[in-house]
């Protein structure tokens, strides 16, 4: 069992786990978290890189370094770990999420039961991404979402108890539809597997199950990836958590909602996702430019960023609903990128929050004048989100933009409606309404006059600060200059010799 | 074809299980209550021994009659208040206590009505003392020693049960 | 003329609804305990004429009866107590006033 | 053919762009000014160089001759790819690449850039300070902002395929926003730079679905499978064909399943969607009204990007593809259209305005606006494409004059610190080299002879002649009011009246060397470039052609030059009544001219009315009230119903039997009446 | 007459001589002596707990049986679920060892373990009876001693209102249940289950319905299935805590096992067209109903009796699945509910015992005071909302799965309105939680204090069963099986 390296993904958070609640102060938390999350950033990179060179010498399985060990044995559940490029990404993703978020966390109240938690909810993402096994897919799911509650709820500010009881619940009742199609998927797939794998490849969803199952499976992840309607938790929880918990939650937990999206509803039910996309692609459509629009009105930053956390998001279900090749590398593209950008947003709001104290940009103005590393900080946030081109939005979008319109001509060629025309050129807009609202911002908010003469007292990043944010900007940058090589780690999962379910489809 | 007494009798029995049992639930004094239902199970054991079970109307008037009554008749005595004895009805408690009864009179007289309507009784031998016996000591199809067992168990448990709760400390 | 199934079983359902009307009407606990004698007495009753009128040949009825009628005993004797109890306590055996815990 | 060179050119600005972003507060502005400008004249010497050996080191990959239609030997400027790798794959032949391509006319503006950066970089040395030397905050800032700007330039001029094109599109909007942003604590600039931002993202739309139409047809984004063909037996060099276009449209566009939408081909949808993403650069109308307002940034920032460079971005894109545009001639026109409207309004606007930054951008659009007309009318048959030449002609002279008259109207401003010409009046005599260099500009804008205004401005009239005589007329009376308003500018300014010093020892002056040698150096290039010919260097197919000077033409325009002039001389020169009389008795036009014609307004009602107050809130109340409404509402009822069935459990032992029964007989009774 | 039959029933015998065990030492020993009964209880229990997992395992045992012609089965599935009301029994007899030394019950302590044991002991026949005397028998061992445990608290009037309103339901349940058995007697003919499984084969008159209805109501009751369940809420919160926590799952559990039996051995035929649409509705208005009179309760006792109202609606799903695989999450689900609610009764227990405390609102902030028991509770509340990696996230899954796995559409939907009311009900348990760690502004109604170290073994080991039960699979997996190795009619015999 542990020779697989993949294991180690959820052993460390464990070992972590046990570290911070053996640590005496506040600096071996400190030392224990970030210790944890470089080892997981590191064992990450590293995998990468072996991925990489086990591809590049031909390996052509779905998923590598698979493993399997026998757990619910007599209904087939194993405890199943296997990763490909997807997977890898989002891995690299959440790890360094979690160190730049234990930077950003350092001086947290109670930071025991904080870190505690927060590690808590990592081990459900980790072991998210590495299993192949629909249930223990599940348990990390819920493992992942429960600690939000408490995390927003203890350390939250403003609303903090509604906005974390109404994620949790929002968020539970996804997890509710999602539990019901996995069952459902296990009965009808004809094997009595869990193994997602197994099932893509033998499985035979008939196609009655597939359309009861794949909406509910969608809806389930949808949720969290705050498709329309459903995204209601995300401005609210997003607004009243603390800066860790924000950046995780937008950064990474929001693309379990993608991944599973992908890696559950399409890839195992692909006839029900080719007949019924139409639905969710209206929804993700709204999405996009409705939580584009709705930023553009918000006076809280974290709303704002809340908001664009919507439309980005609604950007990676909308492409992923696409079924080309194109457009879904773009939405891991653009997965990987929000979870970036959007942790760096949390994490800058957290940081000119602590100091001023207010998130409403009507009582703020100049800020670049008086911290200016935050401030800079923020405008690279911004250019990456309204899609600066050598920064990661650019390249995530518009991949996703000529796969939707390759699809859409496609569509619309073959007389099957312009509905993915006309929405793809509808989520073209939004690069407009995201410059809008991300200018909007900028220009409130750290250009201008100091609006207010109590924060030129304030002080500029500490070095954890600049830690945290600094890698960040690294990586969105690294993304947005070298993106064929995230795009070449993720296109192999997607090449149709692989993937014969989009084969089959285009 | 049944004698005319039998008739008769069962008339009697039947109009008396009916009648006293309506008076017992809609007596004002409990006390009376108390009695109604004492005649009631006496119609009961008459019934019994109407239909060829003589041990089970003995042991009837023998537990019903004569250890539940008393005990009613003690309990009745140990809690009444002055002034309480008669009791007025509420009309909306009448009227659902009337829905609950009727409808299950009509659900219970439907269901028995539409499945065995037109069954008389078939000639039996009475069972003598000893099947009885043997029929309760038996550990064999539709002999009864172990719940003849367990039903002590319990009887036991309520007594201490019962003790434990009319005991003042 | 025939005394047929229904002529016993009816009476006997009949006690049982006097049974459940009493239960629901009446205010003293003792009085709604001699309801529910009405209702065990009324189930003896139904025992006891199935086996006599369906099934001859065995006992099964006669000795649910028979059971039934003792746990009937214990049934009555356990409330009793009870209910004794309450009236320690509460000085009254108004069913209607023992409703503190509710909703 | 070694490529460091052309590595050199676009990697010294990012590396500078760097190190002056990232460390730029550790170094010390004179340092980061001297670093900047010193890295910029490199990049310039290295581009001029690229240029020179472009044009004539006679390389096959650079030129050929070919046997003309007239069977004459003939030079034809070749494309070459220096470099090209693949950036980013998509799916088929679909791939972005990083590339840079030479051909005529990115090497021609290879030197405009090269050459106006490296004055600007000099220029800002001097201007970003006050009069004691100290330094403006953010020095280091500006020229790292600068740097961008010249990488940004430079990498989309020399684009191999459409969708560098667009990266770099992008790059030079932000770098722009930066730039006009750069006195962040002014209200008035930060909105501008926002302004400046939006609506060129919004034409950018545009621009980006152009672009998603064209490669889904074509499968390609690259120049080279749009309007050129390869050279046999040379690996990475093509050259101009109009074939290769035609076949484009014969065979990916006409013969898909869908050659038509919405009665104009798709082609023309693709071309004038693209078309937008120009006229949102190069702020054409309606999308002009960025450009006014991005004058907030320092001045020599507008002189780089706002007159000379990126404004012109547009320009240069039609021309990019300009092969293209010409198998869908309804794009052309539309081009022309809009080109002919904006230079008209934009001449009229400039007519009217106090701000004399403003008047120069206007005058910018309007010139811009000549070069749009120009390539609009273009047609093969019309003079050997003069349109095209007399284009890209009037792009580089232009940027010359212009950045001229940017810098100079910088060092006025330095001198006075007023941007309106009400605070300079008469300061002819106070600084001679700014006053003589500024005239050499207006001269040259104006169409004089010799200088090089004339010349190219004479070439698009000419084109515009061959195209239609309504265009014609349209253009000159353009050219009059530009003449006209150019020597408003120049009379308010340096004449009207004596200048009212008020202090004597801060009288203005001319400015420190680092200014006055731009200015000269510009002016000397305004007044020799026109005798270039241009023909030599820049034709629509690549195929050297001798233009020659159409002097019906010429002498019209020269004639309707000199008198605007005089009749701006007769108005302005000496303090007088006549303008508020003028403006008196056309007190509509005036109003209207001095407010732009309300197009920022009629933009604030759209903006703020229709998209914030009619659509933003809207969906936010809609959001927090109906979705959220819902949501929470599920809450609610649940509570409701929990707190409306609390009844049930009254308490009562007799209720509770009295459900349990009534649940039981109806759980029977229903599922008896079900059953049968 | 075969007498050695009784040596079939090993389990009941020796429950049996432990009660006796116990009684004779609350009669005869010493009154110094006496102080230890409820030790001596536990630990006697311990040994026959131990006593009675280890012949589970062993070899040598025979584990099937068949006793007075068949009207007493056991075998492997019936041992193990006795075994497992056991280790419920064991862990409610340690919590509430405090309890029975207080001061209050130095009279009467080893009597509530007398009683104690006869109901486990009346629902040992419940579970195993094949016969309907037995089984009513059993039944009502199983509830009247009930009655004066819950009597027990003779200070509060609380207790004796709801020993009253419990006897009085009780019986008029029962009463409905025999005329219920009556109307099956009539059809049948015999009160075996196996005789009536046969007997009623294509039955489906009024008759057999209305008993059938009554039946489930009668069983029902025990089970607190709405509309037979209001009774729960007023005897849970008036019961003493040790004896609302036995009630709460040791009689749920052993009832719903029972039922499956009955439901299964005497009316199996009739499930498919009768009782699984029954069921159906009970189920989801148990769940519902449970889960709506849950979110307003401020007393913790009565919360929990609304939540173990809607858990008795998922453990039903175990019946409706009506498959092996339903059995065995029935089991399980049993299993990890006694210690997911013992867990928050121990909680419970312990602050009423030292404090008197079991207002929500008096919880509000206890985790600054007392974090290890906030803690515990929190870990109760999220098993019993089903979040992972804690037990009853598991029991959930698999109780969703076996049902699941009958596969008509119908189930589907009933599955998914119980999975939107966990939604409900995770609402409800957040709130203990929230008013545990979030509600920390004003100081805590509680203060600090060390519990007995009993409800503190007693926690440990309700705490332990929370984190092991469900990702140690080797629990489900030995239940899952062992039925599906006997099928669904042979697991239950």
């Amino acid at each position: 069992m542990f020779d697989n390296i993949l294991i180690y993904f959820v052993l460390i958070p464990l070992i972590m786990l046990a570290g911070v609640a053996l640590s005496q102060n506040i600096k071996q938390i400190r030392a224990v978290a970030v210790t944890g999350s470089l080892a997981l950033t590191a064992l990450s990179v590293y995998l990468l890189v072996d991925y990489l060179a086990l591809r590049a010498a031909g390996e052509t399985a779905p998923m590598l370094y698979t493993g399997s060990w026998q757990w619910f044995a007599p209904l087939n559940i194993n405890l199943a770990v296997g990763v490909d490029g997807i997977s890898i990404a989002m891995l690299i993703l959440s790890s360094i999420i979690l160190l730049t978020g234990s930077f950003a966390s350092w001086t947290i109240a109670q930071p025991k039961a904080f870190f505690l938690w927060l590690i808590l909810l990592s081990t459900g993402v980790f072991g998210f991404f590495i299993t192949i096994d629909l249930f223990a897919m599940f348990m990390f799911y819920e493992v992942a979402l429960i600690p939000m509650y408490l995390l927003i709820g203890v350390w939250g500010s403003g609303k903090k108890n509604y906005s974390a009881m109404k994620l949790t619940l929002m968020l539970m009742g996804g997890s509710a539809f999602l539990m019901l199609s996995l069952i459902g998927i296990y009965y009808n797939s004809g094997l009595f597997s869990w193994n997602i794998v197994e099932i893509a490849q033998d499985g035979n969803i008939s196609h009655s199950w597939q359309m009861f199952l794949f909406p509910m499976a969608f809806v389930g992840f949808g949720v969290l990836g705050a498709m329309f309607p459903f995204h209601t938790w995300s401005p609210d929880g997003h607004a009243s958590a603390p800066t860790a918990v924000s950046m995780l939650h937008a950064g990474v937990l929001m693309k379990l909602g993608g991944y599973g999206c992908f890696r559950v509803a399409i890839y195992l039910m692909p006839q029900a996702a080719n007949e019924l996309a139409w639905i969710f692609l209206i929804l993700t459509g709204i999405s996009v430019v409705y939580g584009a629009f709705s930023a553009c009105v918000q006076t809280d930053l974290k709303y704002i960023n809340a908001y664009s956390s919507v439309s980005h998001c609604g950007l990676v279900l909308f492409a992923i609903l696409m079924l080309n090749t194109t457009a879904m590398t773009g939405a891991i593209m653009q997965m990987l990128s929000h979870g970036l950008m959007t942790a760096l947003f949390f994490a800058l709001i957290g940081m000119i929050y602590g100091r001023t104290h207010t998130r409403d940009v009507r009582e703020m103005g100049g800020l670049m004048k008086i911290m200016p590393y935050l401030a800079v900080c923020y405008v690279i946030a911004g250019m990456a989100s309204l899609g600066l081109p050598g920064l990661s939005g650019f390249v995530a979008e518009m991949t996703i933009f000529i796969g939707s319109f390759e699809q859409g001509m496609i569509d619309f060629l073959h007389g099957h409606g312009s509905l993915r025309l006309v929405f793809t050129i509808i989520a073209c807009c939004s690069i407009v309404i995201t410059a809008v609202y991300i200018l909007r911002v900028v220009g409130k908010l750290l250009l201008g006059p100091v609006q207010d003469d109590h924060h030129r007292q304030l002080t500029d990043a500490t070095w954890w600060e600049r830690t945290a944010t600094a890698t960040l900007i690294i990586c969105v940058a690294a993304i947005g200059c070298f993106p064929n090589f995230f795009e070449s780690l993720i296109k192999f999962t997607f090449s149709p010799d692989i993937f014969k379910v989009l084969g089959m489809i285009q | 074809m049944d004698s005319v007494g039998s008739i008769i009798m069962y008339v009697i029995i039947a109009l008396s299980i009916v009648i006293f049992s309506v008076l017992a639930v809609t007596a004002r004094k409990i006390l009376r209550a108390a009695t109604y239902l004492l005649f009631t199970l006496f119609a009961t054991a008459a019934l019994y021994f109407q239909l060829d079970y003589p041990f089970l109307g003995a042991v009837q008037i023998a537990v019903y009659a004569g250890g539940i009554v008393v005990l009613f008749v003690f309990a009745i005595l140990l809690t009444s208040n002055p002034g309480d004895n008669s009791e007025k009805l509420e009309s909306k408690k009448r009227v659902t206590g009337l829905i609950a009864a009727i409808a299950m009179l009509l659900a219970g007289g439907y269901a028995l009505c539409t499945r065995c309507c037109d069954l008389i009784m078939p000639q039996m031998d009475s069972a003598t003392m000893k099947t009885v016996g043997e029929t309760l000591m038996g550990t064999g199809y539709q002999q009864y020693l172990l719940p003849f067992e367990a039903v002590s168990v319990l009887l036991l448990a309520c007594i201490i049960g019962g003790i434990v709760i009319a005991r003042k400390r | 003329m025939n005394l047929n199934i229904l002529c016993y079983l009816i009476p006997a359902l009949i006690m049982f609804c006097c049974g459940v009307y009493g239960f629901i009407t009446r205010k003293n606990m003792i009085a709604i305990l001699i309801s529910l004698e009405l209702m065990l007495n009324a189930v003896d009753i139904n025992f006891v004429v199935f086996n006599r009128f369906l099934f001859p040949g065995s006992m099964e009825g006669m000795f649910f009866t028979l059971f039934a009628i003792a746990i009937a005993a214990a049934e009555t004797a356990l409330a009793i107590a009870i209910i004794v109890n309450i009236f320690r306590v509460a000085k009254n055996i108004d069913v209607r006033e023992i409703t503190k815990m509710k909703f | 053919m070694d490529a460091t060179i052309q590595i050199l050119i676009l990697a010294i600005p990012l590396f500078m762009f760097l190190l002056l972003g990232l460390l730029g507060k550790y170094l010390s502005p004179k340092i980061a000014g001297i670093l900047g400008t010193t890295a910029m004249g490199v990049v310039t010497a290295l581009a001029y160089y690229t240029a020179f050996n472009y044009f004539f080191s006679g390389d096959p990959n650079f030129q050929r001759e070919i046997i003309g239609e007239h069977g004459e030997t003939v030079v034809e400027h070749l494309q070459y790819i220096v470099f090209n790798p693949v950036w980013l794959e998509f799916y088929g032949n679909l791939h972005i690449n990083i590339g840079f391509m030479l051909d005529s006319i990115s090497a021609m503006m290879l030197v405009v850039i090269t050459t106006i950066s490296f004055m600007v970089n000099l220029y800002s040395n001097a201007y970003m300070r006050d009069h004691d030397g100290v330094y403006e905050k953010g020095f280091q800032r500006y020229y790292a902002f600068l740097a961008l700007f010249s990488f940004s330039m430079l990498g989309l001029v020399v684009a191999t395929n459409i969708f560098q094109m667009y990266i770099f599109w992008e790059l030079v909007g932000a770098s722009s926003y930066l730039l006009i942003g750069f006195y962040y604590t002014s209200p008035a600039a930060v909105s501008a730079s926002k302004k400046a931002f939006i609506v060129t993202r919004f034409a950018d739309l545009g621009f980006l679905i152009g672009i998603l139409v064209l490669s889904y047809y074509t499968g390609v984004f690259s120049f080279m499978d749009f309007t050129s063909a390869p050279v046999e037996g040379l690996a990475d060099t093509y050259h101009i064909s109009l074939d290769t276009a035609s076949t484009v449209l014969a065979t990916k566009f006409a013969g898909s399943a869908a050659p038509m939408f919405m009665g104009c081909s798709v082609l023309t949808w693709a071309l004038v969607l693209i078309f937008m993403g120009g006229m949102g650069k190069s702020a054409m109308l309606p999308l002009h009204i960025w450009l006014p307002d991005a004058m907030e940034g320092p001045t020599p920032v507008s002189a780089l990007i706002h007159a000379a460079t990126m404004v012109v971005a547009g320009v240069y894109l039609v021309a990019r593809l300009f092969p293209l545009y010409l198998q869908e001639t309804t794009a052309l026109e539309i081009v022309t259209v809009v080109g002919a409207i904006t230079a008209f309004y934009a001449a009229m606007v400039a007519c009217a305005q106090v701000d004399i930054k403003r008047v120069l951008a206007f005058s910018t659009i309007s010139q811009i606006a000549f070069m749009m007309v120009s390539l609009g009318v273009c047609r093969p048959e019309y003079h050997h494409g003069v349109g095209y030449m007399a284009s890209m002609f009037h792009l580089f002279t232009h940027a010359m004059f212009k950045a001229l008259l940017f810098l100079g109207a910088g060092a006025l401003i330095h001198a006075v610190h007023s941007n309106n010409y009400t605070a300079m009046h008469g300061l002819r005599k106070y600084m001679p080299v700014t006053h003589w260099t500024f005239l050499i500009g207006c001269l040259a804008i104006a169409g004089i002879i010799p200088f090089s205004g004339f010349f190219s401005k004479d070439e698009i009239l000419t084109a515009c002649g061959e195209y239609s005589i309504f265009v014609y007329i349209w253009m000159s009376a353009v050219a009059a009011l530009t003449a006209f308003y150019m020597f408003r500018l120049y009379f308010l300014i340096f004449w009207w009246k004596e200048h009212k010093v008020h202090d004597p020892h801060h009288a203005p002056h001319d400015q420190p060397w680092p200014m006055t040698v731009p200015l000269i150096f510009l002016a000397l290039v305004s007044c020799v470039a026109g005798f270039i010919n241009f023909g030599d260097f820049v034709t629509y197919n690549g195929e050297q052609h001798t233009f020659d000077l159409d002097w019906t033409v010429a002498g019209i325009s020269l004639t309707v030059a000199v008198v605007s002039i005089a009749v701006a001389a007769k108005m302005y020169m000496k303090e007088n009544p006549l303008p508020d009389k003028m403006a008196a008795a056309l007190p509509r036009l005036w109003d209207w001219c001095y407010h732009r014609f309300y197009w920022d307004e009629l933009y604030m009602f759209i903006t703020h009315r229709i998209i914030f107050g009619l659509i933003c809130k809207p969906i936010a109340w809609f959001d927090r009230h109906i979705i959220d409404g819902t949501m929470d509402a599920f809450a609610t009822v649940t509570n409701k119903a929990s707190w409306s069935i609390k009844g049930l459990q009254s308490g009562n032992v007799q209720t509770y039997v009295w459900i349990y029964l009534i649940g039981a007989l109806l759980l029977g009774t229903i599922t008896y009446i079900c059953l049968i | 007459m075969d007498y050695s039959q009784f040596l079939a029933m090993k389990q009941e015998i020796a429950l049996l001589v432990v009660f006796l065990l116990v009684f004779l030492y609350d009669t005869f020993m010493p009154k110094k002596a006496q102080n230890a009964t409820a030790a001596f209880t536990t630990v006697v229990f311990a040994i026959f707990t131990v006593l009675s997992i280890a012949d589970m395992f062993c070899p040598c045992s025979t584990a099937d049986a068949t006793a007075f012609a068949g009207m007493y089965v056991t075998g492997p599935v019936i041992m193990a679920i006795k075994n497992i009301l056991n280790i419920g029994v064991l862990i409610v007899l340690i919590q509430s060892i405090k309890w029975a030394n207080g001061e209050f019950m130095i009279v009467r302590r080893g009597e509530f373990y007398e009683l104690l044991l006869v109901t486990l002991f009346g629902m040992y026949l419940m579970i195993s009876a094949r016969h309907f005397l037995l089984f009513l028998i059993g039944l009502e061992s199983a509830s009247l001693p009930l009655a004066a445990m819950v009597a027990f608290d003779k200070k509060r009037y609380e207790s004796h209102e709801a020993a009253v309103k419990y006897l009085l339901t009780a019986v008029f349940s029962s009463a409905v249940f025999m005329m219920g058995l009556s109307f099956v007697y009539g059809l049948a003919g015999s009160l075996y289950f196996s005789d009536i499984n046969l007997m009623i084969f294509g039955e489906n008159s009024a008759l057999a319905v209305v008993a059938l209805a009554f039946v489930i109501a009668g069983v029902g009751f025990k089970l607190s299935l709405v509309p037979f369940h209001l009774w729960t809420a007023d005897v849970y919160q008036g019961a003493p805590t040790s004896a609302t926590s036995y009630l709460s799952v040791i009689s749920k559990g052993a009832t719903a096992f029972a039922f499956l039996v009955v439901m299964v051995q005497a009316f199996g035929m009739f499930y498919e067209e009768v009782w699984q649409w029954m069921l159906y509705a009970l189920i989801i208005l148990t769940i519902t109903v449970g889960n709506l009179f849950a979110i307003r309760q401020k007393n913790l006792k009565r919360f929990l009796a609304f939540s173990s109202i809607s858990q008795a609606g998922y453990i039903m799903l175990g019946v409706i699945a009506f498959n092996a695989t339903g059995v065995a999450s029935l089991m399980y689900y049993v299993l990890v509910y006694i210690f997911s609610n013992l867990a928050a009764f121990g909680v419970i227990g312990a602050i009423e015992n030292a404090t008197g405390k079991v207002d929500m609102d008096d919880y509000n902030g206890l985790s600054t005071t007392n974090p290890r028991l906030s803690f515990c509770m929190m870990l109760a509340m999220f098993s019993l909302a089903g979040i992972p990696p804690f037990a009853g996230f598991f029991s959930k899954f698999f109780i969703f799965a076996g049902a699941l796995q009958q596969g008509t559409i119908a189930i589907y939907i009933l599955v998914l309105i119980a999975l939107i009311n966990t939604i409900v009900s995770l609402y409800y348990y957040l709130l203990v939680v929230k008013a545990m760690y979030i509600k920390t502004e004003e100081p805590c109604q509680i203060p600090t204090f060390r519990s007995a170290c009993t409800e503190r073994l007693g926690l440990w080991i309700s705490v332990a069963g929370i984190l092991v039960l469900g990702v140690g699979a080797v629990f489900y997996n030995y239940l899952l099986e062992m039925t599906t190795s006997l099928g669904l009619f042979g697991s239950i015999m």
